[in-house]
């Protein structure tokens, strides 16, 4: 053991005193790390929420871009070209986005491609077109609604976002906070308003509302806020004993100064994956609103009005439905996994990774 | 605690009170009648509205049907069903969404909790991104699309269950709406489990628990959960309203005798007393629900405390 | 959660119509077991009770259990039925029917009494039938002031001379009265079975009383499903082919098309949507129904009340596009105010064969009348809004005719809205409206039952349209000396509805039809597009 | 007496001579050996890079022992501990090392590493059963969904399958031991309604409850007032003396050490930087860091005079620490201790320091004066 | 001396558990604390330590008694101008310092909040620059500003709470187990920072503590607490060197020396409030001379003395 001890090289100062001038009295630690270096860096390492962030960029961009890709107009029809299967150049060489569908009829299925006849002494007239997403009932080109539709429940998303936010939320956490008599208050209004079915109240709208982004909005702001409210309120309920807290009141906070200030950040990303919960409640809230005449006015559609419109062809032509539906999903994910990652990086606490 | 229940209970009937007048007023200013047939005249739509006493002012007409609901008489039906006692069509139909609704609900939370757990466990993982796809797709995808994908996929072309609810055989036929039904609640269920999972798992008090060598369902069953589930009741709580009280899409694409699919009829033809029948139950199940959760707020964390002064003279 | 759904429970009443729904041959799998049909709904039944039902669901299982004076027979024609014989007097207004010997399901013979009980009933402000309107219609003696309340029920001109011998008295003679009692208003009710079951009569099998081909066996308010089975007691039960009929309430026609490809059901109603899909198939049927879709110009509103505008507007749009490419149901192009296969006229021919039609989509012509509409109306453009009902189809064809007027009137915007029917009608009726899609279903086989809408003042003449010489041709036609002449009659009535399409008060736009699908080896559904829908009685299935 | 805190020497140099002996007396009295923790190294994986937290420990524990760490915050007692334990939070990984524990099973005795353990066996064979753990923070390592009662009675009843009667008896009356008043009210009580001090007590109940072979008190009584802290600890050298069960104390409480210790073992920055029999690390302490440790307690008997401080901070050990860890808060540093990490010195036995200060070719550094008095006047007192 | 800066007056705090069942926290304790003091509150865990801390800064409604803060009564209801004068001239340091540093955010932050909400900066800048003198004084750098607590060892997180306590420039700081949860040369660093301040600001303490040699150290006088009574107090060496209630002794000879040689055969005297008879209901302050009092009736103090 002690054979280590001979390969030992000291130098010739090494066992000198250093004195005193050499010790380090500040502490480096964290000297280096800037807060949103430290965010960024964090929210880029969680590599869904980087997928997210690409996801909505990419859906964004879409909206912008995808309606002009094409060259067809959302609200121009030829009825001659109604239903047609979703057609790619390049892609239908691999026998998919070919145009071709298949029909179950009682005899049986059938395959078939409205664009190219199978009688080849005759021509549709369609063998050059291409629909990238298929058209609609009445020969629409389902790209180009899908993408105008998406600009609209981007729209929404925003709006049941921003309503649970500035109302859900403050209403739960004031309910929360003070709890006692503002809570039973509170509460039993909330209760009032969500007793009564969604779809009586939607319903009466009508009287009160012309149809248009700002019914819309508003329809939402009525009934999008419950649910956000009764998560701020579960977790300030959580929260409120908490000895910062008590620490603020010894500082004499103000009440609003506590929730706003102090609990509010530490609840605030819970609330921004609850929030993300609720946009798809208001995306088909929208196309429940288009149905009774007060969501956006046809030929305008949403992508819950396309999807909700495209249902009813589901069994008979299927692809109708898959493309606003898959868009919405993409849309979902990349805001939820965005979101998970915004909470995390934004959580000062969150050390590990 | 005894005294809030009751100052609760006290409390909700008024509110429920509150609500069917706030109905009633809502009601008044519901375009057209029960009685808005293009053929009718205006003479024979005065007879109907003295027949069925709708001629009376609103507040009569509350205080009237108030005291008939205290009876038990919620009326008869205008339009739907015409001259029925809706008590008759309740009897028939509420059992129907209640199991229905409450089967999704069992279903959809066990297999939301036993999602949102694994993803919570196995944190960072493959289990965890695949169930944060599928709580995010069941929450963005509406439930008729999944109904109809169910009963092409299922019941018509694999032949496993039937498409159509039948009152005969109501277990085979209800396992399709189910399903359907339920895709909402696993996901949304999943969601809150994992994210609160996550914190509490992250806890000294696991840690202790963890150290006391016990297994892990143990563990997870008895120390974590309970922990967790104050978010997740919030965001059950009104679920569970909603599917008891009937799904308005899935009772109609199944042909569900339910509840849900008879709001919606009455809804679109002006029948009142079974919109306000509806109503009330919902109202009631909903207040009813709200209150036990909050009661199960202070069962579940006795930290929390509704009541001030409970515990702090 | 969102929801779609059908409002539609008005249908249309009385007599005729048209067959086009025997199946052909050829065994379909028995999933039902024995010789039921199934049959799918849209709507559960309203009611049971024949004087208080108003859609046309609750009449087709009343007609299964019920039979009236008359049936309608395959061709569309009155038929005797609980009635043997009848006795027209001379001047048309006294009606004089032998019953047959018939029994209802308890036993008790159906009796003269039974039919002055449910007419009395019918006109009864107290039991506030909303189709008692159908008695004033039949010019049934004092029923007009029955219902307003000037006279007492009792008083109404129906009369038991005996048990088996009903006499009726009309105010004035009424051309289709035999096949207006057809028409389930006027069924029969067993006095002493409905006062014992009270309120409850017709809430199930065991309260309801069936004179007709089939009985019921589970039923109960708003079912779901419902079954009936062959009636043993019926008089003509030898000719009952079906051992019983099972209907089943779907309101989601995918689903409903699913449960038919499963083999759960032998008669299906399509979507649109899914005709293209199954147009090819043998079991695929065109049934013509009674509904008239048009387009109702409000007149009151700036511009509209310009003729050349409204013809410009009228002829704007194609029409067969619309039929063949989405609607696809059978749907005929409408240029017209009266369908066809409504109404035989004394000729003995459909009212359509004898007359000519208006309004044919002519886009060029269009354009003409629309400078000349801007030249009088100082304009170059206009905005208006079509109020339309959230079916499916009413939106595919708004959006279609939106398009078609935006493309082929330059200047013209069309806005869509979409909102419930029942706040269309409202609107409609209220003059809150520009434009807006809307049909009409007849009540009874007569050109009449949609010519007296556009009357001036009627409620349904949603236009505000006003013409004198219209309305006089009208007026006379109902109760004045027209009324007494059938073939002069006919005549004005053709030149009441030229009078109305050359001032284009309406724009046609199809004549609704069905696309339904009905298993191979079902026969002998009877499809009618005025009163009952469908009648099983002759119904077979292998 | 041999190394018996140290059995694999890393380093051992100038005129220090290692003896491989065995004090067989010692060992006798006390038995074998229980714990042992060989060359142990932890690193956490974080977003700002991976720390490593403990940097090649080693420890050994006889039977009937008990065995105090102390140190500074952040130096790793409780990770070397939870390592133990098995219960690592998931961004930890042990990079190497071996911790070996000796139980018996039935009348046998097995010898087993505890790193090769799954987590599930873990808890099955080990937890709770035969090491059981009483955490540093009591505000939170309560379950505040559960009563008391219901906490300490779940390990009995689920390793020993206690009838619940029994179980309820047993926890009572550690309540009692602990030292709470009315145990029978308390049961029933959450944690939010108990005062700090008896939560911790409440913890120790819990550790107590499954007579462990090994209780590692991780800050057992910080929370606690004087009287029931030597309550508490005598609590634990009865069960101890009766079971001869193995102890760990970690705490910043000299006077605890003083009162329970046999061994000390002083940590800094993930390491052991000096480890002993209670009396050396007391009476004749080698490491700057010790004497600064000592030099800080406030004494009952001392003046008014400003207590003394460590100056500086603990490294930060995202970086990678050149020479000695502690040199930058050293004022008795070498220039060596920038370049070299020092090796483990041998003192006696049972004594070994990791201080460059003891190299043959070191000047001649004595601990501060102020400390020697502190320690003159303590043996005075101590005759 | 000068006119007391506190003066708690027969404090009683009670929480009710349930129905049956009261908790008398703190029952009927006195005491005053003067300018520039430290007052040590010694005493078993659960006695109500952290309960009459917390009822004098008005965490808690007092159940009964009165508290003079300042000579205003503060026990009541308040009005705006004495709560400002509370919130601001009376500050808590709290026991758990990651607990009571909210986590979101920064340390600039934390330490400003009571400078925000009572107003007193003219300009940010003039914050910041309080901020940093703080910090300055509690020995942490301006380079701290920005982090976040949990960027902090224990030690310095305390002295954030210190720092957050200290801007406000209090005339009274409740200090509630400040320390017992940092290791030893923390423990000193935290010590020595408190008394430097006392020096300079005059501040006075209530200081709440288990560690006894750390009272000793810091406090002038110090109360000892039993079950929600003050059962004896006095200055500190008339505490330490003349005990004479029984739990006070057996307190003293709990101390646990750094000495291992002693520590180990020391035994502790036992105390049970149970057995021994005593009423602390029947017991009065008695006088035993300068600042020394003792909860007793007149035949226990006799005993104790004897
Ligand atoms: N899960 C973790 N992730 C990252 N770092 C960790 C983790 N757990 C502990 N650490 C780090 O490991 C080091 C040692 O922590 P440990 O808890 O063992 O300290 P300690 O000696 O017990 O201190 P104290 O006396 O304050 O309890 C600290 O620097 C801490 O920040
Ligand atoms: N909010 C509360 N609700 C109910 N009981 C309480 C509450 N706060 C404190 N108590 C009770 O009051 C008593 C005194 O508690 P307190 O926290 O003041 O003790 P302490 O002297 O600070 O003890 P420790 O030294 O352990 O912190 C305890 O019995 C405790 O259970
Ligand atoms: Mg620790
Ligand atoms: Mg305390």
């Amino acid at each position: 053991m002690n054979n280590t001890n001979t390969d030992m090289e000291f130098l010739p100062g090494d066992f000198e005193l250093v004195g005193s001038e050499k010790i380090s009295r500040i502490d480096e630690a964290y000297a280096s790390q800037s807060y949103w270096h430290d965010i960024i860096k964090r929210f880029t390492k969680n590599k869904g929420a980087v997928a997210g962030l690409i996801g909505i960029l990419l859906i964004i961009v879409m909206a912008i871009v995808g309606p002009s890709l094409t060259g067809r107009t959302y609200y121009e029809q030829n009825i001659t070209h109604q239903n047609l299967a979703p057609r790619v150049p390049g892609l239908e060489k691999l026998g998919i986005f070919d145009g071709s569908e298949k029909m179950h009829t009682s005899k049986g299925s059938v395959e078939q491609n409205k664009y190219i006849s199978s009688d080849s002494s005759k021509t549709t007239g369609l063998e050059k077109v291409y629909y990238w997403f298929g058209t609609d009932v009445l020969g629409r080109d389902i790209f180009t609604r899908t993408w105008v539709g998406t600009r609209i429940s981007l729209y929404i998303a925003l709006v049941a976002v921003i309503v649970d936010m500035c109302f859900g939320m403050v209403y739960g956490l004031i309910s929360g906070y003070f709890g006692g008599k503002v809570d039973m208050v509170l509460q039993r209004f909330s209760e009032i308003l969500n007793g009564i079915p969604t779809l009586v109240i939607v319903t009466l709208l009508i009287l009160v509302f012309r149809p248009g982004l700002l019914t819309i909005t508003l329809a939402i702001a009525i009934t999008g806020w419950i649910g956000m409210s009764k998560i701020a309120r579960a977790q300030v309920l959580k929260l409120k004993e908490q000895e910062f807290i008590l620490a603020s009141k010894t500082l004499g906070a103000r009440d609003f100064f506590i929730i706003f200030k102090e609990i509010l950040p530490n609840i605030f990303g819970q609330l921004i994956v609850m929030s993300m919960f609720s946009i798809p409640n208001a995306i088909f809230t929208e196309a429940f609103l288009a149905f009774i005449g007060l969501g956006v006015l046809p030929p305008l559609a949403s992508l819950g009005t396309l999807i909700s419109d495209a249902f009813k062809s589901f069994t008979t032509h299927p692809y109708m439905i898959v493309f606003p539906v898959i868009v919405l999903a993409i849309i979902m994910l990349s805001f939820n996994l965005m979101a998970d990652g915004l909470r995390d990086a934004f959580d000062p606490k969150m050390k590990e990774v | 605690m005894k005294k809030y229940i009751l100052k609760r209970v006290a409390i909700s009937i008024v509110t429920l009170i509150v609500i069917l007048l706030v109905l009633f007023l809502m009601l008044q200013f519901m375009p057209g009648s029960p009685f808005n047939d293009e053929k009718l005249t205006a003479a024979q739509k005065a007879i109907l509205n003295k027949k069925y006493g709708l001629d009376k002012p609103m507040f009569i007409r509350f205080i009237n049907y108030i005291k008939a609901m205290l009876s038990g008489d919620f009326g008869v039906s205008y339009t739907i069903s015409k001259n029925t006692p809706i008590t008759s069509l309740l009897q028939t139909r509420l059992p129907i969404s209640l199991r229905l609704g409450g089967q999704a609900i069992l279903i959809g939370t066990a297999i939301g909790l036993i999602l949102g757990l694994i993803a919570a466990i196995k944190h960072n993982t493959i289990y965890d991104t695949i169930t944060t796809i599928i709580s995010v797709l069941g929450v963005s995808l509406p439930s008729y699309v999944f109904a109809m994908a169910l009963s092409y996929g299922l019941g018509f072309r694999l032949k496993w269950f039937p498409i159509l609810y039948d009152a005969k055989n109501p277990f085979d036929s209800s396992v399709i709406p189910t399903i359907s039904l339920c895709m909402f609640t696993i996901a949304t269920v999943a969601r809150f489990t994992r994210t609160e999972m996550l914190e509490v798992l992250g806890s000294d008090y696991m840690l202790l628990a963890e150290s006391k060598g016990i297994n892990s369902f143990r563990l997870i069953f008895r120390h974590a959960l309970r922990n967790a589930l104050i978010p997740i009741i919030t965001v059950l709580a009104p679920l569970v309203v909603g599917l008891m009280t009937g799904s308005l899409v899935i009772e109609k694409l199944f042909s569900i005798p339910g509840i849900g699919s008879l709001l919606v009829s009455a809804i679109q033809s002006n029948d009142y007393n079974v919109v306000v029948a509806l109503t009330f139950i919902y109202s009631l199940m909903y207040i009813g629900i709200m209150l036990v959760v909050d009661i199960l707020y202070g069962v579940i964390d006795p930290r929390i405390r509704l009541v001030k002064g409970d515990g702090n003279e | 959660e969102t929801e779609t759904g059908n409002a539609g429970t008005d249908t249309p009443a009385a007599t005729e119509g048209t067959d086009d729904g025997t199946a052909t041959d050829n065994a379909g799998t028995d999933t039902a077991g024995g010789n039921v049909l199934n049959v799918q709904f849209d709507v559960e039944v309203a009611s049971l009770d024949p004087q208080i039902a108003t859609d046309g669901t609750s009449f087709e299982v009343l007609a299964d259990t019920t039979e009236g004076l008359y049936t309608i027979d395959a061709s569309g024609l009155p038929a005797l039925a609980m009635a043997e014989g009848v006795q027209k007097s001379d001047d048309g207004l006294t009606y004089t029917f032998t019953l047959r010997d018939a029994k209802w399901s308890n036993g008790t013979p159906v009796t003269a009494a039974d039919f002055v009980f449910a007419w009395r009933r019918l006109v009864d402000p107290k039991v506030a039938s909303e189709y008692s309107f159908i008695a004033e219609i039949a010019n049934i003696k004092n029923a007009a002031d029955i219902i307003a309340g000037k006279k007492e029920p009792s008083e109404l001109g129906v009369t038991a001379k005996d048990d088996k011998t009903l006499e009726v008295q009309l105010d004035v003679p009424v051309p289709f009265f035999e096949s207006l009692m057809a028409f389930p208003s006027f069924m029969p009710v067993n006095e002493a079975f409905f006062t014992q079951q009270g309120d409850n009569y017709g809430t199930s099998p065991d309260t309801i009383l069936s004179n007709g081909a089939f009985k019921l066996t589970s039923y109960e308010p708003a079912a779901t499903t419902i079954s009936l089975a062959k009636n043993p007691d019926y008089w003509d039960t030898g000719k009952v082919g079906l051992d019983g009929i099972n209907y089943q309430v779907i309101k989601d026609s995918q689903t409903a098309m699913l449960s038919y490809q499963n083999g759960d059901l032998d008669v299906v109603t399509l979507s649109g949507e899914q005709v293209e899909q199954f147009q090819s198939d043998p079991e695929f049927h065109n049934i013509m129904a009674g509904y008239l879709w048009y387009i109702s110009p409000n007149q009151k509103v700036k511009g509209l009340e310009n003729l050349n505008l409204r013809m410009a507007l009228a002829l704007a749009y194609d029409k067969s596009a619309i039929v063949n490419n989405i609607l696809k149901d059978g749907s005929i192009v409408a240029d017209f105010a009266v369908p066809t296969l409504l109404a035989t006229g004394p000729d003995g021919k459909d009212f359509r064969e004898t007359t000519g039609t208006y309004l044919s989509t002519d886009k060029a012509k269009a354009l003409d009348y629309w400078k000349k509409a801007q030249a009088e109306l100082g304009i170059d453009k206009l905005t208006y809004t079509m109020i339309v009902e959230d079916t499916e189809s009413a939106q595919n064809v708004a959006q279609f005719i939106q398009s078609e007027i935006q493309t082929t009137l330059p200047g013209i915007t069309i806005k869509i809205e979409t909102m419930p029917k029942k706040n269309r009608v409202e609107r409609m009726q209220s003059g809150d409206f520009e434009l807006g899609l809307t049909r009409w279903g007849p009540d009874y086989a007569d050109p009449m039952t949609y010519l007296d809408m556009w009357e001036t003042g009627n409620s349904n003449n949603y236009g505000f349209w006003s013409n004198s010489d219209y309305d006089a041709i009208i007026e006379s036609a109902k109760k004045g000396e027209l009324a007494l002449d059938p073939a002069k009659r006919w005549d004005a009535l053709k030149n009441a509805e030229k009078i109305a399409m050359d001032n284009a008060v309406i724009f046609p736009v199809y004549q609704k039809g069905d696309a339904v699908m009905i298993k191979s080896g079902v026969e002998g559904i009877e499809f009618h597009s005025v009163g009952i829908n469908r009648i099983y009685k002759d119904a077979t299935k292998k | 007496m041999e190394e018996r805190l140290n059995d694999t020497m890393e380093n051992s140099a100038g005129n220090m001579t290692y003896n491989e002996s065995r004090d067989t007396k010692k060992q006798d009295k006390k038995g074998a050996k229980v714990l042992s923790i060989k060359d142990l190294s932890i690193t956490f994986k974080t977003s700002a890079g991976e720390v490593n937290v403990i940097r090649g420990m080693n420890l050994s524990l006889y039977k009937g022992e008990t065995l105090a760490i102390v140190g500074e915050s952040g130096s790793g007692k409780s990770v070397t501990v939870k390592a133990i334990m098995g219960i690592l939070s998931n961004n930890g990984k042990i990079d190497s090392g071996s911790i070996e524990f000796t139980y018996h099973r039935g009348q046998e005795e097995v010898k087993e590493d505890l790193l090769k353990f799954s987590k599930k066996e873990m808890r099955r064979r080990i937890n709770g059963k035969r090491i059981s753990m009483v955490f540093q923070d009591p505000m939170t390592s309560l379950n505040p969904t559960m009563t008391v009662g219901a906490q300490i009675m779940e390990g009995m009843i689920y390793h020993y399958k206690t009838p619940k009667k029994e179980a309820y008896q047993k926890a009572v009356s550690l309540l009692e031991l602990v030292g709470i008043t009315n145990p029978e009210k308390r049961m029933k009580n959450y944690p939010h309604q108990l005062s700090g001090g008896m939560r911790q007590r409440v913890v120790i109940a819990i550790a107590l409850a499954c007579d462990p072979e090994l209780l590692i008190c991780d800050e057992p009584t910080t929370a606690l007032d004087v009287t029931i802290q030597s309550k508490i600890l005598e609590l634990i050298k009865d069960i101890q003396e009766k079971t001869g069960i193995s102890v760990i104390y970690i705490t910043h409480d000299l006077g605890v050490v003083a009162k329970v210790a046999d061994y000390v073992a002083v940590m800094y920055a993930g390491k052991i930087v000096e480890k002993g029999t209670v009396d050396e690390i007391f009476y004749e302490p080698k490491h700057p860091y010790t004497w600064g440790l000592l030099s800080a307690m406030p004494d009952l008997n001392c003046s008014d005079d400003k207590l003394y401080t460590i100056p500086g901070s603990p490294p930060n050990l995202l970086h990678k620490i050149d020479g000695d860890s502690f040199a930058p808060r050293n004022i008795y540093a070498l220039n060596i201790d920038f370049r070299k990490e020092p090796p483990m010195f041998r003192i006696s036995d049972t004594h070994y320091a990791s201080t460059w200060l003891l190299h043959e070719n070191a000047p001649k550094v004595e601990m501060p004066a102020e400390l020697r008095q502190r320690i003159d006047f303590m043996l005075k007192e101590a005759k | 001396m000068s006119q007391p800066l506190l003066e708690v007056k027969d404090l009683k705090q009670y929480f009710r558990i349930n129905r049956r069942f009261i908790v008398k926290a703190v029952d009927g304790v006195s005491f005053v604390l003067y300018p520039g003091e430290t007052y040590g509150l010694v005493g078993e865990s659960g006695s109500g330590k952290s309960t009459i801390g917390r009822s004098i800064i008005r965490l808690y409604e007092p159940t009964e008694g009165e508290v003079l803060f300042q000579g205003v009564n503060i026990s009541g209801k308040l009005s705006a101008k004495d709560t400002t004068h509370l919130r601001t001239k009376m500050q808590m340091i709290f026991q758990d310092p990651m607990a009571c540093l909210n986590p979101r955010k920064k340390v600039i932050d934390i330490i400003a909040q009571g400078l925000d909400i009572h107003h007193m900066y003219t300009s940010l800048e003039d914050r910041k620059e309080k901020v940093y003198q703080i910090l300055d004084m509690v020995g942490l750098s301006k380079e701290h500003a920005n982090r976040y607590p949990h960027q902090f060892s224990g030690g310095q997180r305390q002295r954030i709470g210190i720092a957050r306590a200290l801007i406000m420039n209090p005339d009274l700081i409740i200090a509630d187990e400040a320390i017992s949860a940092l290791d030893v040369s923390i423990q000193a660093q935290v010590i020595n920072l408190m008394k430097d301040i006392q020096q300079k600001t005059g501040t006075a303490y209530l200081f709440i503590a288990h560690d006894l040699s750390m009272v000793k150290y810091i406090s002038d006088r110090i109360g000892v607490l039993h079950l929600g009574h003050m059962v004896e107090t006095g200055t500190k060496d008339e505490i330490f060197s003349n005990p004479i209630h029984p739990y006070t002794k057996s307190l003293l000879s709990a101390i646990p020396q750094a000495n291992p040689k002693v520590e180990k055969q020391r035994v502790a005297i036992s105390y049970d409030y149970g057995t021994s008879g005593i009423d602390y209901n029947k017991g009065v302050q008695q006088h035993v001379g300068g600042q020394h009092y003792v909860l007793a009736t007149e035949a226990e103090l006799k005993a104790w003395q004897a």
